[in-house]
């Protein structure tokens, strides 16, 4: 195929595209059409079908995900809210606390180990973007049932991708949760969080200005890995990835997957954190998915002028790839700086020391468009703003499902009670041996959580802990929690509960939770049933957020988690952050452990219409320990 | 007893960080003109009774469900002489 | 003059920063080396701290061994320079044959991460001196390659000699030989182990045992004495 | 540009838990009939210029120093056809 440069596209209207293959609708394809005045061409179609996917575009979540926005607690501690790469607050003595908590479901099912470890990875380089230095690592996990022959395949993949990523970051992981569900089965749930600390001058944001500063790409070569993997396979449905094209209308099929190199991504950290510590950068943006096409229309959109990109110049790993599958490929280990040219031989200096490639790119610009060229043609000329901010928005249709009566009618008090000690005896040891209940140790030992030495608390314990000053043993503390069948039962509710736990959590700790951030796992919204779990969802944690002073920092949406017509659970997780002045007043529950447990139950729900009664067999876990009922107690008048 | 070798390479495409490596760090230890290190894993299989077609078909598939990661990798089954 | 203590960072080094840390707790002079340096400005000792370095990829330690730094180590080592192999580092000095035997992928070939409880079985190399021989201690573990071997004959002359320095108590977590968790050279200055001592010098951090701390003060004590 | 194959094998004596692992699972998927497995790793090195003697003199030495711990691993080197 030839190279499809716009005086090419202009030349030829009428071409016939593959913009159907790659995941965009009919008035999508019209709508870029619209905006640019002729045909895309083949890049351009490229950039705009990544960026106004699901995935990147939040088009079917973003009409209700403006009401954290709008329903803010007052709160002076939030430095930078939700539409950068992570949210700060302000955690004191100078210190600014940037965390968020990312979904990487669909790849870890496919290939469990790569999948989960590059979800690490990505969350990582968005905290290091903001300008702050990783501290810890938290992984919230579902799974389906612990005895299906397919949990066997997944689960030790998952676990030790995540650890053997974060491990060799030197990361420590300091929490997270193991689910087991059957709704989960063919779609299990990798979410993967991050904490990062910086001093408030040090706040980075992704913004290209400045006429004439480079743009500096750095990190690992661009290879062909995980094209299509932002539009095809995190926002479609299984069936339809199998029969997809790899989304450039190349015969060749390019795997989805990318394979993660935790020891160069490590190299990007501490020589991302040293051309900060010298203040090189005007602007940084890492590389996710979406690869430069995400990079480059973003930093050129937040920012002042155009941006001018000369494509061939980008080092590659296979010189074979076309400027299109440069565009969206998402390799990993990648950041993209906007640099001003009297700095560029420092920043040189410093990727050479720490063996990291960085070649210039481009330039910023001071026109209005992101243009690329290729080889001196041009194949791209964009407004940025219409590929990076202003994708397609959709009101998707909801309604509550039909059965929803039916299974809150059905609530714990129509189960039979053991009538006979022996019926007691087999439903204690039943609750007892439930997967769900079991020690976690067997995925938490596999973790390093003592690396950096700042870890004061980690797992068995209710949120992980970290001291981020060593002179005034200031610290943060983070929980991540979710209950899917709460959820499913009234997502309203269910979201508001899986916010107080992890409130609770931090609390119990002796650190004042201070913000959160949430990772919506859900399943198609095309299913107005399922759109319906997602609306109640973040309403009720918009208005849980605004009644416990939290605001909501940023978050992340996954949609499509079903396998044919059955969608998972609905699946909020919320991560809440907490700050403790002095980490020397930590509590933990372990010195404080009576012999007995299991005598205790968490709180209700406030709302009458969610009543799951005692928390269910597979659900209790957190609930067995008396600390459970003081941590209630101190928050229960607020949730 | 018979030995089958497999040997599992991941697929041209994909990034591999432990080849990278090798190749990068050979030059520092005075060993020029390897333009490429990919680095993949053997499987020595000591083999009970014939090593026919059949035994090769079994082993065969062995290593597409089992030793392989087919969606990153592939692999060759050989009969070692 | 105050006792400097270099610690190395390779690429890939994780617990570099943790280990500056402990060498100051000790009462020492933190120095940081860089792996392309060949000068080690200066330092009395040098810890080799743990990590993936460059990813750990080949071998634990293999590529690292190659590094400028390391060849003025291995020199200064030989001339009786304290020089402490933490899990990577020890890994590393394995690799450049400071040290005999070799590391190997655990044998349940998980990494692990626990609390763990060793014996000092030699408490007179450089880095023992403030533990009594036979002494019990917990500090953490944390690995993927921490299966020490080595053949019949090394083994048997490393216990004959004294040179198994700590043994793992309880649980051996990675099925090294012998329930070996580091040894010793014969001149007793350069030590390897898996377990991370420097993970464990403060009370509030990590397990809430200090029970790493003598690693540092111990060599602290001989340089001054010395 | 010729390839050169250096295989990496633990000794015989050394414990190999993942070529065990692999041996213990096989049963369980219904491959039966092997009696032994021993996993270990594959390089293949793309060379510049002719593969003569003193190049693979070279690669030999470089699988003796760096590719192989000797302490514990036997290597071959190999050119591909
Ligand atoms: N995937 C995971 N990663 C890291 N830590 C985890 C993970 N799953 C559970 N943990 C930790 O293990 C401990 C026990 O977990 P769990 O039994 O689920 O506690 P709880 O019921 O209180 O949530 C907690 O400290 C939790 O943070």
């Amino acid at each position: 195929m030839s190279l499809d440069t716009v005086k090419n596209a202009t030349e030829t209207p009428d071409a016939s595209q593959p913009w159907k293959e790659l995941g965009l609708k009919e008035d999508e394809y019209a709508r870029i059409r619209e905006i640019l005045g002729r045909r895309p061409t083949g890049a351009e179609l490229a950039m705009y079908s990544v960026m106004w996917s699901e995935h990147c575009s939040y088009k079917s979540s973003k009409v209700h995900l403006k009401q954290f926005g709008e329903k803010v607690p007052e709160n002076d501690a939030m430095l930078v809210g939700i539409g950068e790469n992570a949210g700060v607050v302000d955690v004191g003595q100078g210190y600014a606390v940037t965390f968020k908590v990312e979904s990487h479901n669909h790849p870890s099912y496919i290939e469990p180990y790569q999948g989960a470890a590059t979800g690490v990875g990505g969350i990582v380089r968005d905290i290091l973007a903001m300008g702050a230095r990783p501290v810890a690592v938290v992984d919230p996990l579902r799974f389906g049932a612990a005895d299906h022959p397919d949990t066997k395949r997944v689960l030790p993949g998952v676990v030790a991708g995540i650890g053997g990523y974060g491990n060799c970051l030197g990361l420590p992981n300091i929490g997270g949760e193991v689910v087991f569900d059957a709704c989960y089965q063919g779609n299990p749930l990798v979410n993967a969080g991050c904490i990062g600390v910086m001093k408030h001058e040090d706040i980075h944001l992704a913004k290209a200005s400045g006429p004439g500063n480079k743009v500096i790409l750095y990190g690992a070569r661009t290879g062909g890995d995980g094209i299509g993997g932002v539009s095809v396979l995190a926002s479609e449905t299984f069936d339809a990835a199998s029969d997809s094209a790899d989304g450039t209308g190349k015969p060749k099929k390019r795997p989805a997957v990318q394979v993660g190199d935790p020891f160069q991504e490590k190299l990007l950290i501490e020589c991302t954190l040293e051309i900060f510590k010298e203040k090189l950068v005007a602007g940084i943006q890492d590389l996710g998915g979406a690869g430069l096409s995400c990079a480059t229309s973003e930093l050129a959109s937040a920012g002042s002028g155009g941006m001018r990109v000369e494509l061939d110049t980008v080092p590659l790993r296979d010189a074979t790839l076309s400027p299109e599958e440069i565009l969206m490929s998402e390799s990993q280990e990648r950041m993209c700086a906007i640099v001003e040219p009297q700095y560029v031989d420092r920043f040189m200096e410093i990727c050479e020391k720490w063996d990291v490639i960085a070649t210039v790119i481009g330039e910023v610009t001071d026109g209005e468009r992101l243009e690329i060229f290729w080889h001196g043609e041009q194949i791209v000329d964009v407004p940025p703003g219409t590929v990076a901010h202003e994708g397609p928005v959709y009101h998707r249709p909801y309604a509550r499902p039909e059965w929803q009566d039916a299974l809150q009618a059905d609530d714990a008090g129509k189960l039979p009670r053991p009538q006979s000690s022996e019926e007691l005896r087999a439903q204690v040891l039943a609750l007892v041996s439930s997967p769900n209940q079991a020690s976690k140790s067997w995925v938490t030992d596999q973790y390093d959580r003592f690396v950096q030495g700042n870890t004061v608390l980690s797992q068995p314990e209710d949120a992980g802990m970290v001291r981020i000053d060593e002179e005034s043993n200031l610290g943060v503390a983070m929980a991540t929690d979710g209950n899917g069948r709460f959820a499913k039962l009234d997502p309203y509710t269910g979201a508001q509960l899986a916010l107080a736990e992890a409130y609770r959590n931090v609390a119990a700790t002796g650190a004042k939770p201070l913000a959160i951030s949430d990772c919506l796992n859900f399943g198609s919204p095309e299913d107005p049933g399922v759109m319906w779990q997602f609306a109640e969802a973040t309403r009720g944690l918009a208005d849980g957020c605004l009644e416990l002073g939290t605001p909501v920092t940023g978050g992340n949406v996954s949609l499509y988690n079903q396998t044919g017509d059955i969608a998972i659970h609905p699946t909020p997780v919320v991560a809440v952050l907490g700050v403790i002045d002095d980490v020397n007043r930590r509590r933990r529950w372990r010195s404080r452990r009576p012999a007995s447990c299991c005598t205790c139950w968490a709180t209700r729900p406030r709302s009458s219409a969610a009543r799951p009664g005692p928390r269910s067999s597979t659900t209790t876990s957190a609930a067995c320990r008396p600390r459970w009922t003081w941590a209630a107690r101190s928050c229960s008048a607020r949730s | 007893m018979a030995r089958v070798v497999v040997d599992v390479m991941l697929k041209p495409e994909i990034l591999d960080p432990q080849g990278q490596a090798v190749q990068r760090a050979l030059p520092r230890l005075g060993f020029e003109g390897i333009a490429d290190v990919r680095q993949g894993k053997r499987f020595e299989l000591e083999v009970e009774g014939p090593v026919d077609q059949a035994a090769l078909d079994r082993i065969h598939k062995m290593a597409e469900t089992f030793l392989a990661n087919t969606v990153i990798e592939d692999f060759t089954v050989k009969v070692e002489a | 003059m105050t006792t400097r203590i270099g610690v190395v960072t390779f690429p890939g080094t994780l617990d570099d920063r943790d280990s500056l840390r402990a060498v100051r707790l000790a009462g020492a002079e933190p120095v940081s080396l860089w792996h392309r340096d060949k000068d080690l400005h200066q330092v009395d000792a040098v810890v080799l701290a743990g990590g993936f370095s460059y990813g750990d990829y080949l071998r634990a330690g293999a590529i690292s061994r190659f590094s400028p730094v390391m060849e003025t180590i291995i020199e200064q080592a030989k001339a009786g320079m304290p020089v402490l192999g933490i899990c990577n580092g020890f890994q590393v000095l394995t690799e450049a044959h400071l040290l005999p035997g070799a590391m190997l992928r655990n044998n349940h070939l998980h990494f692990i991460c626990r609390d763990q409880k060793l014996r000092v079985e030699n408490a007179e190399t450089a880095w023992t001196g403030d533990y009594a021989a036979g002494q019990e201690i917990s500090v953490p573990l944390k690995n993927m390659d921490g299966r020490y071997v080595a053949d019949e004959r090394v083994l048997d002359e490393l216990e004959a000699e004294g040179r198994v320095a700590f043994r793992y108590v309880d649980v051996n977590p990675n099925g090294s030989l012998r329930d070996i968790a580091g040894i010793t050279n014969a001149a007793g200055n350069v030590v390897g182990l898996m377990p991370h001592p420097e993970h464990a010098v403060e009370p509030l951090i990590g397990t809430g045992r200090t029970d790493g701390l003598p690693f540092f003060t111990s060599v602290l004590k001989k340089l001054v004495s010395a």
